[in-house]
């Protein structure tokens, strides 16, 4: 590695051992909380498995750090498969992370919504049903910048997954079925909606070149937390339009209403400081209260990120009294700890 | 004449040269429409195949195929994993216990991998994806064969029709996979899966 | 605002507003822990004074979110004043946030030895002095790419400054005398040792260029957290030599031994992503197994952030018993939180 | 000559112009060799000041200086700030009460201006600093002054070796303040601080 030449503005030794090194920075760090099983590989709790708790996996490609990873602990995931960057991980990794951790109690897989996260989780939900451990599968596309239909992909899977990761989580710990549980995580899906917009692109270490071409005076908005394109590429705009451009869509989607309370998370995409996300949040109190929409919890922060990409999403999710206990139960992870 | 399993051996590591080959040009048109990664991916995963086929040279043609689609399955990822895992275990699946294969047993062979895509996939022809490569090429090759056609002539229509079925994703909107997000904008761009499959059915030809 | 044109990749509205819109979004967000005083600035806890605990208060220029204003909560800080985008605060502000948040057993002023800094917070001190509040001032100046000496401004105050909001804030929090207080925070600084390094520049938002110039092929080592110049400009290198390169001067300084128990801090400098941190945990954590030195707590993450700027930094802490224990101590604050 | 404080708030009001037509030149000098903020921070103090003026203009010198110490204070932060601040405000409390001012009482004033700064900011000449210019501008004055020369020449040789002074701190290495932590770097730039100390003295020496 040392006589390689280095021509990224990334902290990082080899393009092709960043997960692997990434894992181990973690095992070293978090020990106490996760352990780290390697080829195939997962993140695990250090304390699995909870006998008689139904153990809840995620996973997806690498690079969206601290999810999925960073979620698993306490009140939250049992494991999480690492694929490599912006990549879906294989049957392998989610099979055997959920053999570790299963409990006797069936297991939940939590798929965001990508062709590829889809095929890979099915093959391993098909692995696990041969031998008779219970398996439910709950998709997340909450992404309104892409238009639904029944015949295409359909949405893609972002913010509302962090915050069912806790929620389910929550009740999983709580001794909820497996039923019960696929139940409530699709309520949330069903009540979760988001928006992003890039102001920079990013660049995975082994492509080595960014995602796509942004000009200086562009950003885009709808993006894809693998960079994918978004609905218009315009010029830059104030937060305040930005924010504009985003909440509009998803209110409009669910559609949320005036009375509803709602758990608010503004998402840093990896790149935008914290300072921007406030700015962010401001704007985004102002259009909701406006609208006679009540934030009675919130979320800001880099919790879904598309490695270095400059950007924000904006995620709001309907909440009841079920998804507000889970959310406010105490959770102890690396990414997203609180009560304990 | 007879297809025995070395001629499988030479297929799959024709494919995998052919891959090599190819990596960046299919990494280049899955930048255009989808995420930039499906050359490096099936490289990847046919490196791993190329270190199992010795321990596996030995067996029966399903064997050989099954675990070419277990080791894809488990290092390729993304879309492609899947679909070209189930691809080979399927086809592993339809000539189970064979040492050697009939030109009947290359139809049954191909017929599955394409089913297994399918039902893992459940894109129809017209999607731009790697159906509508195979699709055709299925359909020219039983056709021949049916038609009485030697193998090889056979597997070179089947050639032809992968072909035209690839370049026909060109104009194609997408409806599955990662190039459907882009709606109307992924039209005019070839589409990488369907460019791998040209390749499969290709070395097929070259080999089998 | 609508008509101003729109040039930096940022989520701002106006550059003269970032400061005050971002504070605005912090109350709004987090108004369950802290509230928000305009002219003068200061966050500070929403249940302060807390009758009979020593407050804490810290401040400086904006741009290194969450520090300081995140850290204000429960066991944490009792007032945060943030100055102008990397410019200190003025001593209306450090006055009138001690006034408001003052419970009678004095005030422990945390600063970050830079000449702004110091003589702005001096000019506070001086003024409760004048009203007889009791009033303490501690220095930070833990970086180690500045070389120390009585004739200049001396090393400048970087990541100790997080560890020892936390420390102190805990002690306070458990009933510890201002002068007990003033004892154990020049304890944690004489115990912190820190250095950082830039793989990219930031843009202070009024000024709208980068602070400083970095070529493609450039990194900074030993950046000060408003982009001042280290101690060497050279082409990129891997992960690992940098890591290198920020731990043995490190360990060389304070210095620390083998059989040491640290609290290692891997710190994004703002635009890099938490893969990369871990990426720099693991080396890190492999140089100091190797000098026999045990890191027994941890902390990464973006705490001390200087915008958008790409890098990071390690700060070690040497922990005893008593740092130990106050870093364990429950905190709640938007930007640090645990155990409740 | 007595100096009235009409003379005191026109000062003030020709500094404040300086500042802002030097805004962005004290800005680049700070970028040289500190955080290019200098004429920033001072520009929003003096438009600052100039809404204050008004509402203290019929009072006393040393009430109309001082005002303009603590609104520098809380409107410039950094380092200038309190040296500023605090520079008006010692200077303020010289002439306490007066409504005009001798010659003696503008050594006075000059002179408390610069302990202020020296007891705030603890630099001695050659740390590159404002004191640089500082210290030679009020040697210059009390000499003349005390030499028998007219306020207005002695001003005038104030304003000449503030001048030196300025120029002085090019080759010096800084010891104090923000441009300190390049060390040998700094050596070979202009000080911005020493610099609007100049414009200070130069705005006395057209005004007084
Ligand atoms: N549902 C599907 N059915 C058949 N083929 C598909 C489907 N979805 C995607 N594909 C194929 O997969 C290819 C992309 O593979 P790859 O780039 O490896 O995966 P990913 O899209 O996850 O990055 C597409 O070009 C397309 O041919
Ligand atoms: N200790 C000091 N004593 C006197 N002057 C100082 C001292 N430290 C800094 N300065 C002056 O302050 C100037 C910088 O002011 P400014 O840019 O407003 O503050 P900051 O350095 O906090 O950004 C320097 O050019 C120098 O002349
Ligand atoms: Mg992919
Ligand atoms: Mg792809
Ligand atoms: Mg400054
Ligand atoms: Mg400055």
């Amino acid at each position: 590695m040392q006589n390689k030449e280095v021509h990224l503005k990334k902290l990082i030794n080899n393009p092709e051992m960043v997960v692997r090194e990434e894992l181990e920075g973690v095992a070293l760090a978090h020990g106490d909380l996760v352990k780290v099983n390697y080829d195939p590989n997962f993140v695990y709790r250090a304390d699995a498995p909870t006998q008689g708790k139904v153990a809840v996996i995620s996973g997806g490609g690498s690079g969206h750090e601290p999810m999925h990873g960073g979620f698993v602990g306490y009140s939250m995931l049992d494991a999480a498969c690492p694929g490599a960057v912006f990549t879906s991980p294989t049957p392998d990794q989610m099979y055997e992370a959920a053999k570790k951790v299963d409990g006797g109690a069936g297991v939940l897989y939590i798929v965001k919504n990508y062709t590829g996260d889809v095929m890979n989780f099915e093959m391993a939900a098909d692995l696990l049903k041969a031998e008779d451990i219970p398996v439910e599968s709950v998709l997340v596309d909450d992404d309104v910048a892409v238009q639904n239909s029944t015949w295409t992909a359909g949405r893609r899977g972002v913010g509302t997954t962090v915050l069912m990761e806790k929620i389910v989580g929550g009740a999983a710990e709580a001794g909820y079925s497996l039923e019960k549980l696929a139940e409530l995580a699709r309520k949330v899906n069903a009540n979760g909606r988001s928006m992003g917009m890039a102001l920079t692109s990013c660049t995975v270490p082994h492509v080595g070149k960014p995602t796509f071409e942004l000009g200086e005076d562009e950003m885009e908005i709808g993006i894809g937390i693998h960079g994918e394109p978004g609905r218009t590429r315009m010029k830059l705009q104030s937060a305040d339009q930005i924010v504009e451009m985003l909440v509009e869509p998803i209110v409009a989607d669910l559609p949320f209403k005036g009375g509803d309370n709602v758990l608010a998370f503004v998402n840093s995409m990896g790149g935008t400081p914290l300072v921007e996300l406030y700015i962010v949040y401001r704007k985004m109190a102002e259009i909701l209260k406006g609208k006679g929409i009540n934030i009675t919890r919130n979320l800001v922060g880099p919790y879904i990120t598309s490695l270095e990409m400059a950007g924000a999403s904006i995620t709001l999710l309907k909440l009841d009294d079920e998804m507000t206990k889970f959310w406010d139960a105490p959770v102890q992870t690396p990414g997203l700890r609180w009560g304990r | 004449m007879a297809v025995d399993r070395q001629q499988v051996v030479q297929w799959i590591q024709a494919y995998a040269a052919a891959i090599r080959e190819n990596r960046d040009y299919l990494t280049q048109l899955d930048a255009a429409i989808g995420d930039a990664d499906h050359g490096a991916n099936m490289d990847r995963g046919f490196q791993a195949v190329l270190g199992k086929l010795p321990t596996v040279a030995d067996k029966d043609i399903g064997a050989i195929l099954k675990t070419v689609g277990m080791t894809l399955v488990s290092t390729v990822g993304g879309a492609g994993g899947p679909l070209y895992g189930t691809l080979f275990m399927q086809a592993g699946q339809a000539e189970a216990g064979k040492t050697e294969m009939t030109d009947q047993d290359v139809v049954a062979l191909f017929e599955a991998a394409l089913k297994g895509v399918i039902v893992r996939g459940k894109a129809e022809p017209g999607d731009k994806t790697m159906v509508d490569t195979l699709t055709p090429a299925v359909n020219a090759l039983k056709e021949a064969v049916d038609g009485g056609a030697p193998l090889d002539e056979a597997l070179k229509q089947a050639m032809t029709a992968a072909e035209e079925g690839m370049k026909g994703t060109i104009p194609l909107v997408a409806r599955k996979g990662r190039a459907s997000y882009l709606g109307e904008r992924s039209a005019g761009h070839q589409d990488p899966g369907a460019t791998s499959s040209y390749l499969l059915v290709k070395t097929a030809a070259e080999t089998l």
